[in-house]
C-alpha cells in the first residue's frame, strides 16, 4: 500500500519546488493545479480507504529520526485529521482555478507558495511527533508571510510582520510547553520521547498540578492565538484584510489551531490541575468570541474586515464546542472547522471579486451589484446564508451541534452565544442590502460578472456547502468516532 | 608554611588592581601595563598551584605564558606606536575608526 | 396499473416542488413565462397526493404515515402525516397552486420572472416539508428555509431600497423569534439527553413521539430563574412560542409583516397571509401536548394572541395602504388563532381544532383578499386607498370576490342556520371558546379582547371595501378587469371562503381531535393537562343565546359604522382623523414601533452603544499588541546606547556581570 | 564617554570579594607538606625535562609565535616613513 500520509506532504512539496522554476503564469498555475489535483487524488484515495468506525490511527508510518531524543518521523491519519486534510485538498485546486486569470507579479512564486502552504498544513495534520508537528507548524508561517508581504494590500508590510511575530511568539510559548512536557515525561519515565500520543498519555502522571496547568496553558496558548480567539485575535483582521484573496483563503485553511486543540489540548484537559476552571475559561473565551466577533463585525465598513471578524466569531464555536466536552459538541466543533473552511473560502473569494472589479471594499461605496453581477450574488448569498447558520447549509449543522450539546455542560455560555445569532444575521444582511441590492451606484463604472473559471470554482465549493449541509455524515461520522474517544477519556475522570 | 590561600589572595588582589587600572585608564600604554599585571597574577596562581600539588606542569605553563606575554606586549606596543604615529593620539577611546 | 399506497408517495410532496425549484432556477429563463409550468405541475401533483392522503386519513384516522430516516448524529428526518399535518399539507399545496396560477399573469413581463417561480417553488417545498416533519429539528430547518424564501421574495424587487430594507427587517425580526425557538430546541435537546442517559441506537432524539414521551419528566425538572421556580417544560414551550411570535407576527415581533408588503402581492398572499405566517400557529398546535402540560404557557399564548388581535386591529383602521390594512388584518387574525390555541387550557384538544379551522379558513379568504388587492394594484397601479374609489364598476369580479372575502373575514352569518361564511364558524368558535374560558376561570380578558377585535375587523375591512370599490375615483386611472387566469383562482378561492367552513364544520373538528391519539403518538390530553395544572371543562358548555349572536351583532355594527363613514359619508371624521389627534397619530405611526425597535434599540443600543464599546475594546486590544511591538523597538533603541564603544565601560560591565552572575548562581545553589 | 572611577572601584572590589570568598570557600586538594629536597632546592632541571620532552610541541609552536610577533612588532614599530 502507498505511504499515503507521507505522500500527502511530499507531492505538494515537490510540485511546489518545480513550480518555483516555471517561467510563465500559465505554466505556474497549470503545474500547481496539477499538483493540487494529485494531492486531491491521494486524499480521496485515503478517504475511501478510511475506516470511520475506529478512532485508531490509520495509514501509520514511523521512521527513527533522532533516537537520543526519542524523536521519530511518525505520521498517520485519523478522524480528527482526515476531514481537515480533505478540506485542504478540496479547496486548494479551486483556489488555483479561481486565481488563474488574475494578473500578478511572479506567478511562479505565488503558486509555489500556495502548494508549500498546502504541504505544511497537511504536514501538521498528519504529524504524530511533536518535532515533526512543530516543524510543519512553523513552516506554515513562511508562505503566509510572503503571501501578505508581497501580494498584499496597502498596509501589507505591517500586517505581515504583525501576523508573523504575533503567532510566532505564541508558537514559541507553545514550544516551551512542549519542551516542558517532554522533559517532565523524560524525568518520569527515563525514556525520552516526542511522540504526541505517548506524551499526551503521560501527561496525567506528571508532577504537580501547577506544572500540568503551566504546560497545558502554554501549549493551548499557541493554539488559541492561531485559532484565533478573543483576546488573541488582533493579528487576524489586519492579516486577513491585507492578504490577497488567495492568501485570505489560505489563512482560512490554516486550521491548525483548532486541530491542535482536538489532538493535544482536549485529551490533556481533564488531567490538568483544575479542569473545571480550564473548561470555564475555554467556554467563556469561545462564547465571548462568538458575541464579540459578531458585534465588532457589525461596525465594520470594509467588507473583507467584516468577514474577518465574522471568522473570529465562527472560531468561537470551535472553542465553545470543545469546552462543551460532550461527544456531539466536540464533533460539532470539528465540523465547524470543516464548514468554516468551505464557507469562508466562498466569502473571501466573493470579496476578492468585488474588490478587483469595483476597486473598493467599503460597503457603503458599493450598491446594486446584484443587477450587474447576478452570478456572484447567488454564490455570495449562499456563502452569507451558510455563514449566518441557515439550515440546509453546513454552518447550521456545526452551530446546532455545538450549541445544543454544549448546553449540557455550559448553559450560560451557550445563551451568551445565542445572542450573537441575530447579530450575525444583522451584519450579513446589512452588507447584502448595501452592497448588492438597491440602486446601482453609477460611480463604480462598468463592472463585469465573475468569469466562468470563478463561477466553476466558487460554485463547486458552494455546492459542497449545500451537500455537507444536507448530508454531513461523510465527514461527521468519523468526527463523532474520534470525539467519542476524546470525551470518554474525560468522562472516565469524571469531568 | 605559608598556606596556599595567601598566594591566591595576593593574586586576586593583583588582578583586581590590574582590573581597576584597565577600567579607569584611557592611555593605551597604561592599559597594557595593567593587563600585564593581570596576566602575572594568573601566573602567580599557576606557580602556586603547581607547587602545592607537587607537579611541574603549572610552572612550565607559567614560563610559556611569560613568553607569550612578551610577544603580546611587543605587538601591543608596536600597534600603539603605529597608531600614535598615524593619529598623534594614545587615548584609546578617541580612536573611532573601528567603531560603528 | 400498479396501485401504490399513498404513504410510499408521501416523500414526493415536498420533493417535487424542490425539484421544480432546481429546474426553474437553472433553466427557467429559457422557458415561456419563466418556467411557471414546472412548479405548477409539481405543486398540482403534491396537492393531489396530499388530498389522497387526507381522504384516506378521514376514512381511517389511525392510518397516520410515519417514516423516519437517520440524518446525522442522533437526529433524523422523517415524514409524519397525521390529521393535523394532512390538513395543513392540503391547504398549503392548494393555496400555493392557486397563487402560482394567478401569478403567471400577475408577474409576467417582469425580468425576474423565472427567479420568482423558482423562489416560490422552493418556498412551497419548504413549507410542505415543515408541515410533514416528524421531528422538531426538521421543523426548524424548514422553518428557517421558509424564512429565507420570505426574505428573498420580499426583496424580489431588490433594486427598490425600500424592498431591500423590508426584506432585511423581516428576516431579522423573525430571526429574533427563530433564535428563541432554537434556544427552546437546545434546552429540550440537552434535557432529553440528560433524561435519556446513554442513547441507544435507533432512537431519534428530537422526534415528536420521543419528546412527548418525556413530557412528565420534563415538567418535573425545575429551574430557578430570578428566584422563580419554573418548570423546564414551561421554559421550552415559552421559547417555542417565542419562535411562533416571530414567525406569526404576534406582538411584539409583528413589525416586519406590514413592511413585508413591499414584495409582490402574490407573495404577500402566499407567504404573508396564507401559509408561512401560520407556521407559528402550526408549531404551537404541533407541540400542543407540551403546551398543555406546561403551567402558564397556554395562558401566555392566550393573552398575547388576544392582545395582538386587538392591537393589530387598531392600526388596521387607520392605514391607507390597501395591502397594509390586509397585513394588519392578518396579524389580527393570527392573534385569534393563537388565542384559540391558548384557550386549550380550558377546552383541551378542541383548541387545536378550532384554531386550525380558523387557520384554514383564514388561508382561503385572506389569500383571496390579497389576490383581489393584487388584481386592483395590477389594474390601477397604486395601492393607496385615498386615490382609489369606484372600482366596483370596472372590476366586477374582483369587487364581488373581495366582498365575499370581506364578509368571511368579518365573520358574517346567522347562527343556527346554514347562511354562514367560513370565517363565521371558525372565528365565532374561538370567541365562544373565549366565553367558555371566561366562565370557567372567571377571567374575561380574552373574551373582551376577541369581541373588541371583531368589531375592529369589521370596521377596517369594510372601510377598505367602500374606499376601494364604491364612490367616485379620487384620481385618474385606467382600470380594467384582470384576465381570466387571475379571476379563475379568485373565484375558486371565493367559493372556498364562502362554503368551506359550512361544509366541513363538524367533520373537521372531530378529525383534528384525532391528531394526538393514533399509532404514532397516543397521548391522553386530559392527564397532560393535569400535569400542567390546567382544569379542563367537562363538556361543551351551554352558552347563552346572546353569546352566539354577539359576534354577529358586533360585525354588523362594524359594517354599519364603515357604511356610514365611507359610503354614505354622513359622519365626517375631519379632525378626528388628522395628525393633530394624538390617538390617530399614535395609531398612524404604529405606536412608534419603528422608532423604538429600529432607531432606539437596534441602531441606538446595539449598534451605537454595545457594538461601539466593543469596537473600542478591539482597538484597545489591538493597541496593546501594537504597543508591545512599539515598546520593544523603543527599548532596543535605548538599549543600543549601551554599546558605547568605550572599552573601559565594556570591561566594567563584563566584570560586574560575571561577579553578579557568580553570586546569583551561588545563591540559587544555596536555595536548591 | 567619561569614566566612572568610583563605580570602577566598586566593581573591582566586588570582583575581589567574589574571588577571595570563592578561594576561601573552596577546599583545595593540595599536598599537606611542600616537598623539600635539601640537596637541590631548585626544580629547574625538572622544568627543563618537561619542556623538552612532554611539552616540546607547544614549545616549538611558541617559538614560531614569538618569532612572528617579533617580526610583526619590528615591522610595525619601524613604520612606513622609514622605508
Amino acid at each position: 500500500m502507498l505511504p499515503v500520509a507521507s505522500l500527502l506532504i511530499l507531492v505538494p512539496l515537490i510540485f511546489a519546488a518545480v513550480t518555483f522554476f516555471t517561467k510563465t503564469k500559465d505554466q505556474a498555475a497549470g503545474l500547481a493545479f496539477l499538483g493540487s489535483l494529485a494531492t486531491l487524488g491521494l486524499t480521496l484515495d485515503a478517504y475511501l480507504n478510511f475506516d470511520s468506525s475506529t478512532a485508531a490511527m490509520q495509514f501509520f508510518e514511523s521512521i527513527e529520526w533522532i533516537p537520543s531524543l526519542g524523536a521519530n518521523y511518525s505520521v498517520g491519519i485519523d478522524g480528527i485529521s482526515m476531514p481537515l486534510i480533505l478540506l485542504n485538498a478540496i479547496v486548494i485546486p479551486f483556489l488555483i482555478l479561481y486565481s488563474w486569470k488574475e494578473e500578478r507579479e511572479a506567478p511562479n512564486r505565488f503558486y509555489g507558495l500556495i502548494l508549500t502552504m498546502q504541504a505544511a498544513v497537511i504536514g501538521v495534520f498528519v504529524a504524530l511527533d511533536f518535532m515533526v508537528f512543530y516543524i510543519f507548524w512553523e513552516l506554515t508561517l513562511i508562505p503566509l508571510f510572503f503571501m501578505v508581504n508581497i501580494w498584499g494590500g496597502e498596509k501589507r508590510v505591517h500586517a505581515s510582520y504583525k501576523f508573523f511575530i504575533y503567532t510566532h511568539v505564541a508558537s514559541l510559548i507553545m514550544l516551551l510547553g512542549i519542551f516542558g512536557l517532554f522533559y517532565a515525561s523524560w524525568q518520569q519515565t527515563g525514556v525520552p520521547t516526542f511522540d504526541i500520543r505517548e506524551l499526551v498519555a503521560q501527561f496525567q502522571f506528571l508532577g504537580s498540578g501547577l506544572l500540568r496547568n503551566a504546560i497545558f496553558l502554554s501549549i493551548i496558548f499557541g493554539f488559541l492565538a492561531k485559532l484565533p480567539t478573543f483576546p488573541f485575535h488582533s493579528w487576524l483582521p489586519d492579516a486577513y484584510t491585507e492578504a490577497p484573496t488567495a492568501g485570505s483563503v489560505l489563512f482560512i485553511l490554516l486550521k491548525i489551531g483548532g486541530y491542535g486543540l482536538f489532538r493535544i489540548s482536549l485529551p490533556m484537559l481533564p488531567n490538568t490541575g483544575n479542569p473545571k476552571l480550564m473548561i470555564m475559561l475555554l467556554g467563556f473565551l469561545g462564547a465571548f468570541s462568538i458575541l464579540y466577533g459578531s458585534l465588532v463585525a457589525l461596525r465594520q465598513k470594509d467588507l473583507k474586515r467584516m468577514i474577518a471578524y465574522s471568522s473570529l466569531s465562527h472560531m468561537g464555536y470551535v472553542l465553545l464546542g470543545s469546552a462543551g466536552l460532550v461527544t456531539l459538541s466536540v464533533s460539532g466543533a470539528m465540523f465547524q472547522q470543516f464548514s468554516h473552511g468551505l464557507i469562508m473560502s466562498i466569502l473571501f473569494m466573493s470579496a476578492g471579486v468585488i474588490q478587483s472589479s469595483t476597486g473598493t471594499r467599503i460597503i457603503n461605496n458599493l450598491g446594486g451589484l446584484a443587477k450587474k453581477m447576478p452570478r456572484l450574488t447567488v454564490i455570495m448569498m449562499i456563502g452569507f446564508m451558510a455563514s449566518l447558520g441557515l439550515p440546509g447549509l453546513t454552518g447550521f449543522i456545526a452551530e446546532f451541534l455545538v450549541l445544543a450539546f454544549s448546553y449540557v455542560n455550559l448553559p450560560g455560555f451557550v445563551l451568551l452565544a445565542l445572542l450573537a445569532i441575530v447579530i450575525t444575521a444583522g451584519y450579513y444582511l446589512w452588507a447584502m442590502q448595501r452592497a448588492m441590492f438597491g440602486v446601482y451606484n453609477e460611480k463604480l463604472g462598468d463592472v463585469r460578472d465573475i468569469n466562468s473559471l470563478q463561477v466553476f470554482s466558487m460554485g463547486v465549493i458552494a455546492l459542497l456547502v449545500l451537500y455537507f449541509g444536507l448530508n454531513p455524515n461523510p465527514v461527521l461520522n468519523m468526527m463523532i468516532t474520534s470525539s467519542e474517544a476524546i470525551v470518554s477519556l474525560a468522562a472516565a475522570l469524571g469531568v | 608554611m605559608i598556606p596556599l590561600i595567601f598566594y591566591l589572595g595576593l593574586a586576586a588582589l593583583l588582578f583586581s588592581i590590574g582590573l581597576y587600572g584597565v577600567m579607569t585608564h584611557k592611555n593605551g600604554i597604561r592599559m597594557i601595563m595593567c593587563i600585564e599585571l593581570m596576566l602575572n597574577s594568573a601566573n602567580l596562581n599557576l606557580v602556586a598551584f603547581s607547587s602545592y600539588t607537587d607537579t611541574l606542569n603549572g610552572q612550565v605553563f607559567a614560563i610559556f605564558s611569560i613568553a607569550l606575554a612578551a610577544a603580546e606586549a611587543a605587538v601591543g606596543f608596536a600597534i600603539l606606536m603605529a597608531i600614535y604615529r598615524m593619529h598623534d593620539k594614545i587615548n584609546l577611546d578617541e580612536l573611532k575608526i573601528l567603531r560603528w | 396499473m400498479v396501485k401504490t399506497a399513498p404513504e410510499e408517495l408521501a416523500f414526493i410532496i415536498p420533493l417535487l416542488p424542490a425539484l421544480a425549484f432546481v429546474i426553474t432556477f437553472f433553466f427557467g429563463r429559457k422557458m415561456p413565462s419563466g418556467g411557471a409550468i414546472v412548479p405548477i405541475l409539481a405543486i398540482t401533483v403534491s396537492f393531489v397526493i396530499s388530498l389522497m392522503i387526507t381522504l384516506r386519513l378521514l376514512a381511517n384516522p389511525n392510518e397516520v404515515i410515519s417514516q423516519s430516516y437517520p440524518w446525522f448524529a442522533v437526529l433524523n428526518i422523517g415524514i409524519l402525516i397525521d390529521p393535523l399535518a394532512a390538513v395543513m399539507l392540503s391547504m398549503v399545496s392548494f393555496v400555493s397552486l392557486m397563487i402560482h396560477i394567478y401569478a403567471v399573469s400577475y408577474i409576467s413581463g417582469d425580468p425576474g420572472e423565472s427567479r420568482y417561480f423558482a423562489e416560490t417553488a422552493l418556498f412551497t417545498a419548504a413549507m410542505l416539508s415543515l408541515a410533514l416533519s416528524d421531528n422538531i429539528l426538521q421543523f426548524f430547518v424548514s422553518w428557517e428555509l421558509v424564512g429565507l424564501c420570505s426574505y428573498l421574495l420580499i426583496g424580489f424587487w431588490f433594486e427598490r431600497p425600500s424592498a431591500a430594507a423590508a426584506a432585511k427587517k423581516a428576516f431579522l425580526t423573525t430571526r429574533v423569534g427563530d433564535v428563541m425557538f432554537l434556544t427552546g430546541i437546545i434546552v429540550l435537546t440537552s434535557d432529553l439527553l440528560k433524561l435519556a442517559g446513554r442513547l441507544s441506537d435507533g432512537t431519534y432524539l428530537l422526534r415528536f413521539d420521543e419528546i412527548f414521551s418525556y413530557i412528565p419528566q420534563l415538567s418535573a425538572l425545575q429551574a430557578n430563574i430570578f428566584g422563580f421556580e419554573i418548570s423546564h417544560l414551561t421554559i421550552i414551550t415559552l421559547l417555542f412560542f417565542g419562535g411562533a411570535v416571530g414567525k406569526s407576527g404576534q406582538f411584539p415581533l409583528h413589525v416586519w409583516l406590514p413592511d413585508a408588503m413591499e414584495g409582490p402581492t402574490t407573495v404577500s398572499a402566499l407567504i404573508h397571509a396564507a401559509t408561512m405566517v401560520t407556521a407559528g400557529v402550526y408549531l404551537v398546535a404541533r407541540t400542543f401536548p407540551m403546551f398543555i402540560a406546561a403551567p402558564d404557557s397556554l395562558m401566555v399564548v392566550a393573552y398575547l394572541g388576544g392582545f395582538t388581535a386587538l392591537f393589530a386591529g387598531t392600526m388596521g383602521i387607520v392605514m391607507n395602504d390597501l395591502k397594509r390594512v390586509l397585513a394588519y388584518s392578518t396579524i389580527s387574525q393570527l392573534g385569534y388563532m393563537m388565542l384559540g390555541l391558548g384557550l386549550g387550557s380550558a377546552i383541551g384538544i378542541e383548541a387545536v381544532s378550532i384554531s386550525l379551522f380558523h387557520l384554514i379558513n383564514h388561508a382561503f379568504f385572506k389569500a383571496l383578499l390579497f389576490l383581489c388587492a393584487g388584481s386592483v394594484i395590477h389594474a390601477v397601479g397604486t395601492q393607496d386607498m385615498r386615490e382609489l374609489g369606484g372600482l366596483g364598476k370596472v372590476m366586477p369580479v374582483t369587487a364581488a370576490t373581495m366582498t365575499i372575502a370581506a364578509l368571511a373575514l368579518a365573520g358574517f352569518g346567522i347562527p343556527g342556520t346554514s347562511i354562514e361564511t367560513s370565517g363565521f364558524f371558525s372565528k365565532d368558535a374561538i370567541i365562544e371558546a373565549a366565553y367558555l374560558f371566561g366562565e370557567h376561570s372567571n377571567n374575561w380578558v380574552p373574551y373582551l379582547f376577541s369581541i373588541a377585535a371583531a368589531l375592529l375587523t369589521s370596521i377596517y375591512i369594510f372601510r377598505l371595501i367602500f374606499m376601494t370599490f364604491t364612490g367616485k375615483p379620487r384620481s385618474n386611472y385606467q382600470g380594467h378587469e384582470s384576465p381570466a387566469i387571475m379571476t379563475i383562482p379568485l373565484s375558486i378561492l371565493a367559493l372556498f371562503a364562502l362554503v368551506f367552513g359550512g361544509l366541513t364544520k363538524t367533520g373537521f373538528t372531530a378529525f383534528l381531535e384525532e391528531t394526538f391519539a393514533n399509532r404514532f403518538v397516543n397521548l391522553d390530553i386530559g392527564s397532560l393537562a393535569v400535569i400542567g395544572q390546567n382544569e379542563l371543562l367537562e363538556a361543551a358548555g351551554h352558552e347563552p343565546v346572546f353569546v352566539l349572536w354577539l359576534p354577529m351583532i358586533v360585525a354588523v355594527a362594524g359594517f354599519a359604522i364603515a357604511f356610514m363613514i365611507y359610503y354614505l359619508r354622513i359622519i365626517k371624521l375631519g379632525p378626528l382623523a388628522s395628525m393633530k389627534n394624538p390617538i390617530y397619530r399614535l395609531l398612524y405611526k404604529r405606536y412608534y414601533q419603528h422608532e423604538i425597535y429600529t432607531e432606539f434599540f437596534s441602531l441606538g443600543i446595539v449598534y451605537g452603544v454595545i457594538a461601539f464599546l466593543l469596537q473600542i475594546l478591539d482597538v484597545i486590544i489591538d493597541s496593546v499588541v501594537e504597543g508591545i511591538g512599539i515598546l520593544t523597538v523603543g527599548v532596543s533603541e535605548e538599549l543600543r546606547r549601551v554599546q558605547t564603544g568605550v572599552i573601559q565601560t565594556y570591561a566594567t560591565g563584563v566584570i560586574a556581570g560575571v561577579s553578579l552572575l557568580i553570586i546569583l548562581v551561588k545563591l540559587i545553589m544555596e536555595v536548591l | 564617554m567619561r569614566i566612572n572611577r568610583p563605580l570602577a572601584f566598586l566593581v573591582a572590589l566586588l570582583f575581589t570579594a567574589v574571588v577571595v570568598v570563592g578561594a576561601f570557600g573552596t577546599s583545595w586538594n593540595t599536598v599537606s607538606e611542600l616537598p623539600q629536597n635539601p640537596a637541590d632546592q631548585s626544580n629547574i632541571e625538572g622544568i627543563g625535562m618537561l619542556i623538552f620532552t612532554h611539552y616540546v610541541a607547544p614549545f616549538e609552536i611558541l617559538s614560531i609565535v614569538l618569532l612572528a610577533s617579533l617580526v610583526g612588532a619590528i615591522y610595525m614599530a619601524k613604520g612606513e616613513g622609514n622605508k
